[in-house]
C-alpha cells in the first residue's frame, strides 16, 4: 500500500477570488504581514502498488483530479501504514 | 477512547452515577432499572439516555403541547409522526414540519445548520411526500460581534449549500439580531412537502416476521450523545463536546430522496423511519413501539465507516443521511434494485419480533434487551414548576410610554438600518428559490407561494415570530405569531390551513422560563383555535442559554396555507403610481 | 422534434428543463439516465443544472465520466443540438466540448436572481428568435459560474463571434469579459450559466427564455423540412 | 519573506462526503487500485518572517484557516521567493 499525496493549486495566471478573500480577511485581522494567500486542494490517496504507480497517478491527476486548463498538480509517494 | 473499549459494567454504572454524564437522573435511572428489572449495561442505558433526553421524549414540555389544538376536519395526520399532512383536494395533501439545529450550530454553524436542513427534509420525505419548499427562522446575536458575524455567515452558507444541493428551493424565512442571542444563535428549518393520499406513510414496523433493512449513508461515530446535547445548555465546556457535530452530504441525501419516492410506490414496504437524533435507537425502538411489536437487529450487519465500533456507538451515531425501513418478508430483493439504481445499498439488519423488545445481537451475543416501550413511550413526564418572572411584574407596572418624534424621516431612516428591519436580500440571493421552477413569489414578499404544477392550486407559506413581544407578554406574543403568519397568509392569497411550530425557550428548569413556555403556549393555542389553524407538527429546543442567561422566548410559528387558483395571489410590491393606499384593521 | 433531458445522480433542473420543454413549447421529451449509452431518435439534447455528483472535487469534473457521455459527445459530432445549462455548461468544459474552465464565483457566494442578459449573437440554432442586443430577463442560480479561458481561447471566441449571451448592465459573477454563454465552433452546442428554462413561464416572472428552445425547434423544422422534401 | 505551506484535513472520524463520491468515481473508471481518497485543503501563504512565526502561523489557522471542531491542520516553513 502506498499513500500519495496530491497537491493541487490554480495556474499563476488564473485569479484566485478564495485566497483574494481570505487575504483580505487576514488584513482585517491585522494579520498585515501576510503578503499573498493562494488556496489549493491537498487530496490523500490510499494505492496498491504496482509497477506503473507513477503513470497511473499521472493519469487519474490529468484525468480526474485536476483540470489542467486552470489547475497545476504535484504528488508525492510515501510508505504507506499497513492495514 | 478507553473508556469505549473498556465499557463500564451494569454495577460501575450503577455504583459511579456513570448515567449521570448521560444525562439521566439518580430518580430516572432506578426507573430503568424497575423497568428491566436488572441494572442496565453501558448499551442499554445508552440507549435510555438518548430516547428519554428531552430531544425525543419531550419529558418536560409534553404537558404544555397537549394544549395546542391539533385536529381540525382536514388535518390527516396530526403531530406523532415525522411530520403532519393536511388536506389540500384533489386527493393531494401537503406536508410540513419545523425543527431546530440551534446547539450544533453554535459550534460549527455551517455543518449544523445543513444539517438541520438535511433532517427536517428526510421528515418530509419520509412520510412518502416530495418536498416543495424550505424555510428557515433565524437568530443571532449583535452583528458587531466577529463571532456573531461568523455564526451569521457560515448558517446562511450552510443551509444554502444543502438546500441548494439537493434542488429543494428555500423560498422563504426570517433573520432577526438580537443581543440575547449572542452565543446561542437559533436556526429553524423548515420543510414543506406535496403528497397524493394514497402514498402517506407511517413509521410502524407491523408484521411479525418482516424485514428490518438499513438504507443510506454508513454509521460513523458522529454525533454520539448529539441528542442529550441539544438538551443541555452551552457552556465554555461545551467546546469539549466537539465530535457531536456531524457532517452533511447534501448529494447523498438527494439520491436517498429520489430512491425513497420511488420505495413508497413499492407495496413490499410497510413502514419508513428517518434516522434523526438518536439514530437506530429512535427510529427502531420508535416503529416498533407505535406497531405494538419489537425488533431484533444484528448490529454486525451495520454498514459501518469506521473499524470498531461498539453497539454503544452504533446506537447512538447520528450519521446523517440514514433511513430504516420495514418490508414484506421475501421482497428484500426488490428493495435492494429500487435502491441499487441511484448507488445505494439497501442491508437487512433485523427482524420484527412478536416480543416487544429491541433486542441487539453484536459479535454473536446478546448485548441489549430492552422493552420498546419503555424506551419510546414511558420517559418520565415532568409537570415543572412556574412563576411569574419579577421582570414580567415590573413591566406590567410601567406606565405606558409614548415616543416623542421630532424627525418622523430621521426615525424612519434609523429604523431602516436595523438589521433586522434592513432588506434581506443578502441572505436569501444565497438560496436557489426558483430550482423547481415553481416559485412564483420569492423571498422579500410577505409569505412564498409554490405553485402547485398541473393544477390552479398553490400554496403561501411563511415563518413568523417577533420575540421582543413575548419577552413582554408571552401569552400575548403568541397570539402575535400565530396572527402575524395568518396575516402574511392572507395578504397573499391564501386561506391558512395549519401551523407547526418550534418551541425555542431557555432552562425549563427554571420556574420563570416555564412560566414564558406556558403562557406562550396558552397564546398561540388561543390564536390557533380562534383561526382554525391547528397545530399538526413541531418542535422544542429547550436549554438555550449561555452561561446561565436564556434567550427571550421564541416560539416559531411556520404556517402554509391554500390558494385556490393562481389569479388570487398578491404580492406586496407597490405597483405604479396614482394608485390609493389604504390602512386597514385597527 | 424528440429531445433528451439526461439525468446524472445530483442533477436537480431535470424536471425544469423537462416541463419547459414539454409545456413551455409543446414538444416531446424523455428524460434519459446517466447509466444509459445511447442517444438513438433524439434530435436534441439538455444537459440541465444541479449537483451532479454533488458537484464534488470540481463541479462537472465527475459527470464527465458517465456511461451516457460518449453519447453526447457523439450526439454533438452529428450536429444536433446540445445545450447545457449551468451544471450541464460546466459538464460540456470538463468534456472538452467547450473551451475553458470555471472558477468560484468572484465573489465566493452561490448567486440566484433573475438578470439581464445581452443576446451577443443572434444567428445560432439557439438564438435565431433574438434580434442581436435584445436584453433579456434569465435567472442565474450558481455558486461556480466565472468563466476563464487564456487569451488565445478568447481571441478566438471573439473572432468566430461564438460569445452567445453576455451578462448586461453587471457582471454577476467575474467572469472573463462578462461571458455568460458561449457556443463550439461547428455551432450545435451551447453552454450557458444562466437558465433559460427557469424563464419559460409569464407565472413564474419572466418567459425570456421560451425564444431559446423555440429556435432549436424552429431550426429542427427547417432542417427537417430540407431532409424529407 | 517565507512561504509557509498549510495542509487541512478532516479529522479522521469525520464523514468526507467528497472524498468518497471521487473515490467511486475512480472506481467507476476502473481505478480500483485506489482504497481510499481524503480531500482536504493546501494554502500557501507568502509572509514576513517574524521572531513569533510560527506563533502567528497557528494562530491564523486555528482562527480563521481551519475549523478545529472537524478539521486538523500541520504546516511547513519554506524560505521564501525573494520578491
Ligand atoms: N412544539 C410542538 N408543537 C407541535 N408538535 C410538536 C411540537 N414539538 C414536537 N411535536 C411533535 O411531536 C412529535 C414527536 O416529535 P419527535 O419524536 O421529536 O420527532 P422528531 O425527532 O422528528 O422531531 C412530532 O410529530 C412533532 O411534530
Amino acid at each position: 500500500m502506498k499513500k500519495v499525496k496530491i497537491y493541487i493549486t490554480l495556474r499563476e495566471s488564473v485569479l484566485d477570488p478564495q485566497g483574494q478573500a481570505v487575504k483580505n480577511s487576514l488584513h482585517n485581522m491585522s494579520y498585515e504581514d501576510v503578503q499573498d494567500v493562494r488556496i489549493g486542494k491537498y487530496i490523500e490517496l490510499e494505492m496498491k502498488d504496482s509497477e506503473d504507480l507513477t503513470k497511473r497517478i499521472e493519469e487519474l491527476c490529468e484525468k480526474l483530479l485536476a483540470n489542467t486548463v486552470i489547475e497545476n498538480y504535484r504528488y508525492e509517494i510515501e510508505e504507506g501504514v499497513a492495514q | 477512547m478507553p473508556l469505549l473499549h473498556h465499557e463500564p459494567t451494569p454495577e460501575m454504572i450503577a455504583e459511579e452515577k456513570i448515567y449521570r454524564q448521560m444525562g439521566l437522573s439518580d430518580t430516572e435511572f432506578g426507573i430503568v432499572k424497575d423497568l428491566l428489572g436488572r441494572k442496565p449495561n453501558y448499551t442499554e442505558i445508552g440507549l435510555f439516555s438518548v430516547m428519554w433526553s428531552e430531544h425525543c421524549s419531550y419529558k418536560t414540555s409534553k404537558p404544555v403541547l397537549k394544549k395546542f389544538p391539533s385536529s381540525g376536519s382536514h388535518v390527516l395526520q396530526g403531530p406523532g409522526e415525522g411530520a403532519g399532512v393536511v388536506d389540500i383536494g384533489d386527493n393531494q395533501a401537503v406536508v410540513f414540519k419545523i425543527e431546530s439545529h440551534n446547539h450544533p450550530s453554535a459550534i460549527e454553524p455551517y455543518q449544523g445548520a445543513a444539517t438541520g436542513v438535511g433532517g427536517i427534509i428526510r421528515d418530509v420525505f419520509s412520510m412518502g411526500a416530495r418536498p416543495i419548499a424550505l424555510l428557515n427562522s433565524l437568530r443571532f446575536g449583535d452583528l458587531n460581534q466577529a463571532r456573531v458575524k461568523y455564526l451569521f455567515e457560515e448558517v446562511v452558507a450552510g443551509i444554502a449549500g444543502y438546500g441548494n444541493c439537493i434542488g429543494i428551493p428555500t423560498v422563504g424565512g426570517e433573520v432577526q439580531f438580537d443581543e440575547c442571542y449572542n452565543g446561542n444563535p437559533l436556526v429553524n428549518a423548515m420543510c414543506v412537502g406535496l403528497i397524493n393520499h394514497k402514498d402517506i406513510q407511517v413509521g410502524q414496523a407491523r408484521g411479525i416476521g418482516n424485514t428490518v433493512m438499513y438504507v443510506g449513508a454508513s454509521t460513523g461515530r458522529d454525533g454520539i450523545h448529539g441528542a442529550t446535547f441539544a438538551s443541555e445548555e452551552l457552556n465554555e465546556q461545551s467546546d469539549e463536546k466537539r465530535p457531536a457535530v456531524q457532517v452533511g452530504d447534501p448529494f447523498m441525501e438527494k439520491l436517498l430522496l429520489e430512491a425513497c419516492l420511488e420505495l413508497i410506490k413499492c407495496d413490499a414496504l410497510v413502514g419508513i423511519q428517518d434516522m434523526g437524533a438518536a439514530g437506530l435507537t429512535s427510529s427502531s425502538s420508535e416503529m416498533a413501539s407505535k406497531a405494538g411489536v419489537g425488533i431484533h437487529m444484528n448490529l454486525d450487519l451495520v454498514p459501518q465507516r469506521e473499524k470498531g465500533m461498539t453497539p454503544y456507538e452504533m446506537m447512538l451515531s447520528e450519521s446523517q443521511e440514514r433511513m430504516l425501513i420495514v418490508v414484506k418478508k421475501g421482497r428484500e430483493e426488490e428493495i435492494k434494485e429500487i435502491f441499487a439504481k441511484w448507488n445505494l445499498h439497501a442491508v437487512t439488519i433485523g427482524e420484527v419480533i412478536e416480543e416487544k423488545v429491541l433486542r441487539l445481537e453484536h459479535k454473536g451475543e446478546i448485548v441489549a434487551d430492552v422493552p420498546v416501550d419503555a424506551l419510546a413511550e414511558e420517559a418520565p413526564v415532568y409537570h415543572m414548576p412556574s412563576k411569574v418572572p419579577a421582570y414580567y411584574e415590573a413591566f406590567q407596572k410601567q406606565p405606558v410610554w409614548r415616543p416623542n418624534i421630532d424627525s418622523p424621516k430621521d426615525v424612519l431612516l434609523q429604523l431602516l438600518k436595523q438589521p433586522t428591519i434592513a432588506s434581506k436580500e443578502w441572505v436569501y440571493n444565497q438560496y436557489d428559490y426558483m430550482v423547481q421552477t415553481n416559485t412564483v413569489v420569492s423571498p422579500g414578499s410577505d409569505a412564498a407561494v409554490v405553485r402547485i404544477r398541473g393544477t390552479k392550486k398553490a400554496l403561501a407559506m411563511t415563518t413568523d415570530c417577533n420575540a421582543k413581544y413575548l419577552l413582554l407578554d408571552p401569552e400575548m406574543g403568541g397570539k402575535i405569531a400565530v396572527a402575524e403568519a395568518t396575516r402574511n397568509i392572507v395578504c397573499s392569497g391564501g386561506r391558512p390551513l395549519a401551523i407547526t411550530d418550534c418551541l425555542n425557550f431557555g432552562n425549563p428548569e427554571k420556574p420563570e422560563v416555564f412560566w414564558q413556555l406556558e403562557k406562550a403556549v396558552a397564546g398561540m393555542s388561543e390564536a390557533c383555535s380562534v383561526l382554525e389553524t391547528p397545530v399538526i407538527s413541531g418542535n422544542v429546543s429547550l436549554y438555550n442559554e449561555t452561561n446561565q442567561k436564556a434567550i427571550d422566548p421564541t416560539p416559531v410559528v411556520g404556517m402554509v396555507g391554500l390558494i385556490e387558483d393562481t389569479e388570487h395571489i398578491t404580492t406586496s410590491r407597490f405597483k405604479q403610481s396614482g394608485d390609493a393606499i389604504y390602512v386597514i384593521g385597527k | 422534434m424528440k429531445t433528451a433531458v439526461i439525468v446524472f445522480p445530483g442533477s436537480n433542473c431535470d424536471t425544469d428543463m423537462y416541463y419547459a420543454i414539454k409545456d413551455g413549447l409543446g414538444e416531446e421529451v424523455e428524460y434519459v439516465w446517466h447509466d444509459d449509452s445511447s442517444l438513438d431518435g433524439f434530435d436534441a439534447v439538455m444537459i440541465p443544472g444541479g449537483f451532479s455528483y454533488g458537484d464534488y472535487l470540481r463541479s462537472g469534473a465527475i459527470a464527465r465520466f458517465s456511461k451516457i457521455m460518449p453519447a453526447v459527445i457523439q450526439a454533438a459530432n452529428d450536429g444536433k443540438p446540445v445545450l447545457g445549462v449551468c451544471n450541464g455548461f460546466q459538464i460540456l468544459l470538463e468534456a472538452g466540448l467547450l473551451p475553458g474552465a470555471m472558477l468560484r464565483n468572484k465573489k465566493l457566494k452561490f448567486i440566484c436572481e433573475t438578470v439581464p442578459l445581452a443576446v451577443e449573437n443572434s444567428e445560432t440554432i439557439f438564438t435565431s428568435e433574438y434580434n442581436k442586443g435584445d436584453v433579456i430577463q434569465i435567472p442565474i442560480a450558481h455558486g461556480e459560474g466565472n468563466y476563464y479561458c487564456d487569451e488565445e481561447t478568447l481571441k478566438q471566441l471573439k473572432e468566430q463571434n461564438r460569445i452567445v449571451f453576455k451578462y448586461y448592465g453587471k457582471n454577476p459573477n467575474g467572469s472573463i469579459e462578462d461571458i455568460a454563454g458561449i457556443i463550439n465552433e461547428k455551432g450545435n452546442v451551447l453552454g450557458m450559466m444562466p437558465h433559460p428554462e427557469r424563464a419559460a413561464d409569464a407565472l413564474l416572472g419572466s418567459n425570456d427564455g421560451l425564444k431559446l428552445f423555440q429556435s432549436i425547434l424552429k431550426h429542427w423544422r427547417e432542417s427537417h423540412a430540407a431532409v424529407t422534401s
